[in-house]
């Protein structure tokens, strides 16, 4: 799960890591007054879940409140468009306005999972996305790997003070906010927590200028602050129901093959074979274990309601998941609504007899495909037919 | 011959008393597997499919010397049973359970690094002797006796893999996943030194996928040790990057981890490549004739 | 370091752990109104640093505030003297008033640290004990190695919980008691950490009834609000007077040669030498690494102020000590004070010629040693030299 | 020959610069030692003693191929010192420090189980083989070379046993301390295996003291395993229980770890007794003579 700047800068002071003082608001009066209240410059960041914001217009600064209203109103309610989001980017619906800094240095601060194992990266090449420095400077970036049962101890603190040849009075506010990051990322189940940049300012402070949190989505019932954070408004329409229909694996793709597959790796295969029979599929869906026909109901609900879809491919190996129970979803679904596009069905796998016995006696229009191959050729070649006949 | 299970492993299943648990503790015990006890805080001294439910894990394997652990407890309760299976001695766990948190993983990983417990899993199907030993929920019927050893991260695309094998008569030695989660127990590398060292086993057919470098150690440990034939299917060649597949390790991040590169590492290595995932038997019946 | 089962019971509370409603007070009036304010019958519990006081009448009933206060006149101001105590008792300073329970049930609840692991024990037998029961019933006793890289998990409890035999309503509770008093354990840097006996009440509750924490010394200087618990009056005097003067290893005995050597190893090893030439070491003492001659003074200080001691055996194998400088330091102690006692030194190790020079040029009157036998037989005979011209 | 160290040895000091470190630093140096780098966090690019100071332990043994370390950091931050040596990778660490807190040690104790480091104390006075290389605080010049080794709990008992030995024309091999705290690295048996396999030890004398049960470890091991003479001293037999002699580890706690048990625990296995302190020297010759 991702939240937005704003969140993760009050989610790092919560953990004793310095950010420049600020508001967020949603109106551009909002806006003046916060403005007022910092006093001096400040920088005005739209707050989506996407980074490239400042490329794509999203940062912007302003002198007086007058200002800040006017930048308001021309970003509040916009959508922003930065390599980073979908190309009809992401909804601008909250501003943070911030005191501007005018860092002496920008570094870089992250921490991640690699080989099973906390990794807090740091490098002095801050303020530019850090798989860039990796690839061209990897000199650039020094790492320590955090055996979980130490926890962050005082050497792996030196190792990256020294690897980023800080000055010596900032080596203990340093060892203080490296603790706090990786606190943090531990405390708060996060997948990412990145600083960057990490401002060394003018007056020898260090400042969080821009944050990152990312959030393990498995932990999320025991991070119901976090959960709370959830800005759905940042996410595909499509995705989100499937969320709340209770179909967790979905996600939205370019083409025109709606897939209803269980199970991950089936699900990628049956989309790799829909591209080598010459198609495009519309989204990944892995249907997981079902154990009841409202999620095999809603997973058409969703389908149908995504105007690209112009064929649907069922493709189930029972194992987990029962084949019976998928059937009679099918038959359910085309029950209670217009499947306007072909459907194909290919079942394998537990209660396969029963699963086609309740399809056969229903009636149900579905095209019957015997295996792999057979399922991706037909579902391909149902649309060349259904446009034929249009 | 088989890897890691056969007919004499007597299995105790963590978490039989939930839904899942009992439905395939009772489809195990069906296909001939020795589940010789139960684990359930609270339900010891009850019995469940049969078998004696006890309350620790420690108990269970002092009263029946159980050697295999079979996990279906909830996920945020997993880890704990992983823990407690492997302070208990247990040799072998097997965790079905999905979407563990990864910092769990995280204890649970380098808890394990020091001790004699293997872990299979979290989030996999389980592994399966065929005729032998079933242990979590790999269809049964779809499985057929024999010679070839088949290792995977997905559920689903093991059993597909399995039934276009046995339905051209290609039977299998052991077949198991390694579960889809970034960070698991066994490796492929575990898994291909095994069915190296097995003599019931003649060839491998690996099923990876997208995110990590798992795919890339194993080309690297087959290029080097392996004399056994290797074919591969890797899927998600479609997924686009930054993406998570279903599996919470199926994300493309940077130029790792994608498809293509991991194709290329299993070719260079010598692996016979199934482009289709349609494809499976077919490589496996060349990979054997040309032996 | 020993706390009172007062501050015991008041940091188990500050970890979540139940502990009975109770006072502390110094005097009997104090007792009077604690009682009353507590309403019922209360148990007078002296705090004293020793185990053994029920039997040592060092824990009284009463039913009234009076009775309270008639007990408390008697126990206050005394010296209490049990099993655990030095033979002169233990000064009765003040009295924990407390709520009289009576438990259904008695158990046991400790961590201590064992083969380099935090093991917390738990026995049906409570309120003895737990070397009693490990002794004599060790099939009563259940323990669990907790690796400190995990913590303490929910499987560490329920082994516990299903060997205490707990009823289920007492699962949940008793997990987060063994919880909160690992935490204790390790975040106070505990060296032991026992509830003896943790009560189960008629009303199904767990309650601490009697507490013992013991601190790692070496971990204090981190631990400021332990180390503010320290209660003077329940240590033995002249070594309460070696910690003031920088001696830390001082330990008083039962014999009446005084002993001054660097290295614990050493010392044990001279007491045990003196002890075969047939004399009683007064005390043991290591000097530690002395790099002043200051702590030598304050030693000869120590010694001559026992009355017990009538005889003083230096002994030094200088490493990380220098001879020089404790020569130095016995020529200084000889100019300060009065040693009414004969002094056998015995020199070795680094820096030995200049000790040597030092001695023999201060004319002070020592009784020279050339090896450890020889030392501990001057030093044994000096005693009856010096009795003999008494 | 020797165990541990020896003139090849390529020693790195970690608190190079505080007034201990310094001192025993000179000494080492002047016995012949090949101190090669010291590491003092925020002193990097200085010299101290002649060699060059660096901010960390990785860049020490990068730079010079440190592959022991020699620890003087103060106790709140040894602890800290210890880890960062083995996480460099460090093969052999040495810490003089004592009053090191029990809980951190615990930790160092579990990150070493599963690492390569080895560990000699804390709370020793280092080790020494004579001639080739001194790591500590053993004054060098009552050692001799020859072939008894010599490992005890306590230091200056230790430099008591080398002094009476060379007294008597009998070198020492290697002689170290493994510390006197409750929780230490090395052991008297991890001491004893190396003595037992070098072949240019004839002999061991262990000196031991109350607490713990590391002494009748070493028995079990000198029973069973060790096919060379061994002589041991026990100290603390005057001690009463239940009160710390110094040491941290020097404590009677119940029935177990009195000097008594320990000493029968010792003669059971055939070791022979110095039952006084005095009489370390006429002890080993005697076993000497009767080999």
């Amino acid at each position: 799960m991702r939240i937005h700047e704003y969140q993760a800068k009050k989610l790092l002071s919560d953990f004793g890591i310095p950010v420049p003082p600020g508001e967020v608001i949603a109106t551009p009066e909002e806006a003046a007054a916060a403005t007022g209240r910092l006093g001096g410059r400040v920088a005005l960041k739209a707050q989506v879940h996407a980074g490239g914001r400042g490329k794509g217009g999203g940062i912007r600064l302003a002198a007086t409140p007058e200002e800040a209203a006017a930048i308001a109103s021309q970003l509040l309610g916009r959508r922003l468009v930065t390599h980073q989001t979908p190309p009809e980017g992401l909804p601008v619906n909250t501003i943070l306005v911030e005191e501007e800094t005018i860092p002496q240095r920008e570094l870089y601060l992250g921490v991640v999972i690699a080989s099973a194992c906390p990794v807090m990266m740091a490098s002095e090449s801050g303020g530019m996305d850090i798989e860039e420095v990796a690839a061209h400077r990897p000199e650039k970036i020094v790492s320590v790997h955090i055996d979980p049962s130490l926890g962050f101890q005082p050497f792996h603190a030196r190792k990256l003070i020294y690897g980023l040849n800080l000055e010596p009075p900032l080596h203990r506010p340093a060892t203080q906010l490296m603790g706090g990051l990786y606190r943090l990322f531990q405390e708060r189940d996060c997948s990412l927590a990145e600083i960057n940049p990490l401002a060394v300012t003018n007056d020898g402070r260090l400042l969080a200028l821009d944050a990152k949190l990312n959030f393990d989505d498995n932990a999320l019932f025991r991070q119901t602050e976090v959960a709370a954070l959830r800005d759905e408004a940042q996410e595909n329409a499509l995705e989100v129901k499937a969320q709340d229909w209770g179909i967790k694996n979905y996600v939205k793709l370019q083409g025109n093959i709606g897939c209803v597959v269980n199970g991950a790796g089936l699900a990628m295969a049956t989309m790799d074979l829909i591209q080598l029979a010459g198609g495009e599929p519309a989204n990944f869906l892995d249907i997981g274990t079902v154990n009841n026909t409202e999620r095999v109901v809603n997973a058409f609900r969703l389908l149908t309601g995504d105007p690209e879809v112009k064929a649907i491919l069922i493709n189930i190996f029972g194992g987990m998941a029962r084949v019976d129970v998928i059937a009679t979803g099918i038959v359910e679904a085309a029950k209670e609504m217009d499947i306007p596009v072909p459907v194909v069905v290919r079942l394998e796998g537990t209660n396969l007899e029963e699963g086609r016995r309740i399809l056969a006696q229903s009636g149900v229009k579905v095209i019957h495909a015997t295996d792999l191959s057979d399922a991706a050729r037909k579902v391909v070649s149902s649309i060349a037919i259904s446009r034929g006949s249009a | 011959m088989s890897v890691l299970v056969d007919a004499d492993s007597r299995v105790l299943v963590q978490g039989i008393t939930g839904r899942e648990g009992g439905f395939h503790t009772r489809l195990c015990i069906d296909y001939g597997t020795r589940v010789v006890a139960g684990m359930t805080p609270g339900k010891g001294g009850t019995t469940a499919e049969g078998v004696p439910v006890f309350n620790t894990v420690v108990e269970a394997v002092r009263e029946t010397g159980a050697d295999v652990s079979l996990i279906f407890v909830p996920a945020p309760f997993a880890a704990d049973a992983i823990l407690e299976a492997s302070d208990a001695g247990v040799p072998l766990v097997v965790c079905i359970t999905e979407g563990i948190p990864v910092r769990d993983m995280v204890t649970v990983h380098h808890y394990l690094a020091g001790r004699k417990t293997r872990l299979i899993g979290p989030n996999c199907p389980g592994i399966i002797s065929p005729g032998k030993c079933k242990m979590g929920i790999i269809p049964g019927d779809v499985c057929r006796e024999g010679r070839v050893g088949v290792v995977s991260r997905s559920g689903t695309l093991l059993y597909e893999a399995i039934d276009q094998l046995s339905r051209r008569g290609i039977g299998q030695s052991t077949c198991f996943g390694i579960g889809g989660d970034p960070i698991v127990g066994m490796s492929f590398v575990d898994a291909l030194e095994l069915f190296e060292q097995d003599t019931g086993t003649d060839a491998v057919f690996v099923i990876g996928e997208i995110g990590g470098t798992a795919e890339q150690e194993a080309a690297r440990y087959i290029k080097s040790r392996m004399s056994k034939p290797v074919a591969a299917f890797v899927a998600g060649s479609t997924a686009p990057p930054g993406r998570r597949m279903g599996h919470a390790g199926a994300i493309v991040t940077g130029s790792q981890g994608t498809a293509q590169e991991k194709v290329a590492a299993f070719s260079a290595a010598g692996v016979a490549i199934a482009r289709s995932p349609a494809e499976i038997g077919v490589v496996v019946e060349g990979l054997l004739k040309h032996r």
